[in-house]
């Protein structure tokens, strides 16, 4: 079947990004095909390549980067969201004289408008919402 | 034409679960996972909300969350079903959508 | 792409104290343009949401609550607000913002989009639904 | 000794307001706010749990938050004082100690 | 600096769903070296950071759980936890782990940190306090 | 007298860190000491500078960076917050191996260790909390 998933939290504050993971990763390796996952609100900070979390804690963001990495899945960051919480690409970097360097998306990770959600709920057979 | 509702939220702490509750329909699902495992628990101030839905709907609750909170299997209320994602994923697919309780 | 889905935004917090309200309301806009069938559920804390007379100027942050009333120009017209979540709060039907929207198969004639529904009725609402979206 | 307790979770979304009240002591005082300001309209269903505690704590309830999710004065409890922000920073220096409910 | 002051860590959320719990015992690691007098309250849900046989392998998230009963090394040593909170969630003091630290005034005895009190003691136990911090 | 500030989440999704900005602006201006503002959790997310909010909207961490200039307050970001949610200053980008220009502390912030958070408790007369 083919699913969407809907991440509204950040990573380690709220809970939502790991279950999001670990539900999107069953599905995938019980043979379902994920269309898209939407990184929406502070689902957006998923996003960041700058996260140093503690030695003996996961790494969500890597989390997500190998998975899309292993299964070619499609992360959209939402640009609006991401605009007010500081997550850039480099183009967004650059258009808002931010400097060399700033771009802080992380691999795997796009940025994309939040039509990429809705078209996330036409295209797949369930859309899965994780949030607070 | 069945729903899947996924509550995620301690029943002590928000109306998640109660508000759910009050909305599902005949041959819906609840899964209670994260701090929503809480409300499966036996013998709690808000098992009755469960209890009293037993008959019309089918609740579930996640494995590694009650495992997680140090909740054994024998403390869930009866009826209730412990899945794991796997099955988790399943129930998503045999639902016809899901509405999470944010 | 498919055939039209029906989409309903299940709106379940009040406004401000976080920014879930503010950030669903974006996707409806843009949802808007999709050309799918949307409805939107206030249920809970969210029918606070739609309240009366909201002035934000004290605390600096933007007031959207117009937004809604802009929303029937968008085809966005079936505001389902459950009657049961207004009377324990203290609500009548009066406290909230007057909405409307101008049917186009109906020589434009002024219509409510505020539908009030009780619970049993909003169940059936929100199982009539292909994707249910919550913030 | 008196503390200033902070609330600014809805009374209708989470169990803060209400922990709260069953915390205090006499001569303690309640600062309403953000979303907390919904506690403090008359006529819902919790506006008992304030009542009930107005013979020995004193309410506040932030105007600016009354404004913004447009609760006009007349529907506040009875007794329960409107203040402002620097009303605000005065009543925190004017209790001992401040306890948030998060 | 001044005397000591008295802080108070009001723990009122589950573990795991969100990491306040995590956070707070964070900062109760680094502040046990300040020499201030040190005290943990568990109420509502918070209760449930304290339960016995936690086990989040199945999540892949860090069980912090025994760092509580590590606590004691740092002269922390007072945990007050309400007896209401537990029966409401259908727990009883058996159902949290055994958390003890070694009195260095009796000789290294062993004693419970745990000390169970009623609402109304807890409302006093907050009252007493120069400093009380919440995440 | 003499006051610290607590602030647990981040700009725009809670109120938190508006409540926070207003509350210490009005007690800035009716001659209070600020010890510390201090943030914790999610907050570190106020300490970003790569926020682009839109327009019509305000900018949380200009707010703050702005009021630290004026009144010259210790806005300090708790280091291991910040790493886990991606805020870095120079030294913690390149000890990381984040990259020239990586670095996105808001002008005013520092990042330093949760004995602050202590510090802040002990030296002023009353701490105050906002959060979720």
């Amino acid at each position: 079947m083919k699913l969407s998933i809907l991440v509204n939290e950040g990573p380690y504050t709220h809970q939502a990004s790991d279950s999001a993971y670990q539900f999107t990763k069953a599905a995938l390796e019980k043979g379902n095909e994920i269309f898209r996952v939407f990184f929406y609100n502070d689902g957006v900070n998923n996003g960041t390549r700058l996260t140093v979390p503690p030695q003996d804690d996961r790494n969500i963001q890597k989390n997500w980067s190998e998975l899309a990495d292993k299964y070619k899945l499609d992360l959209v960051v939402c640009i609006a969201a991401a605009q007010r919480r500081g997550i850039l690409d480099e183009g967004e970097a650059k258009r808002h004289g931010k400097g060399e360097g700033a771009a802080n998306i992380a691999p795997g990770f796009r940025i994309s408008g939040l039509g990429q959600l809705i078209e996330a709920g036409i295209e797949a057979d369930r859309l899965v919402v994780f949030g607070d | 034409m069945s729903t899947l509702h996924m509550v995620n939220k301690s029943p002590f702490e928000r109306n998640a679960m109660q508000s759910c509750l009050e909305h599902t329909l005949e041959g819906d699902g609840v899964i209670l996972f994260e701090d929503g495992v809480y409300g499966a628990v036996k013998g709690s101030a808000v098992t009755g909300l469960i209890e009293k839905k037993a008959g019309t709907v089918k609740v579930y609750v996640l494995g590694p969350d009650l495992a997680a909170r140090g909740i054994t299997d024998g403390r869930i209320v009866d009826g209730i079903t412990v899945v794991d994602y796997p099955d988790f994923v399943e129930l998503v697919t045999t639902h016809e959508r899901t509405q999470s309780w944010l | 792409m498919s055939e039209a889905k029906k989409f309903l935004y299940v709106n379940r917090r009040a406004p401000y104290g976080t920014i879930y309200a503010l950030e669903s309301l974006e996707v409806v806009l843009i949802g808007a343009a999709f050309d799918q069938a949307v409805s939107l559920a206030f249920i809970d804390d969210g029918v606070f949401q739609l309240a009366k007379g909201q002035d934000t100027k004290g605390l600096g942050v933007k007031n959207f609550s117009p937004t809604f009333r802009a929303l029937g120009d968008y085809g966005v017209t079936k505001f389902y607000v459950e009657k049961e979540s207004l009377a324990e709060r203290g609500l009548s039907e009066d406290d909230l913002m007057p909405i409307t929207y101008e049917d186009e198969n109906d020589g434009f004639a002024e219509k409510p989009s505020l539908i009030f529904v009780d619970r049993a009725e909003m169940a059936r609402v929100m199982r009539d639904q292909d994707v249910v979206l919550s913030f």
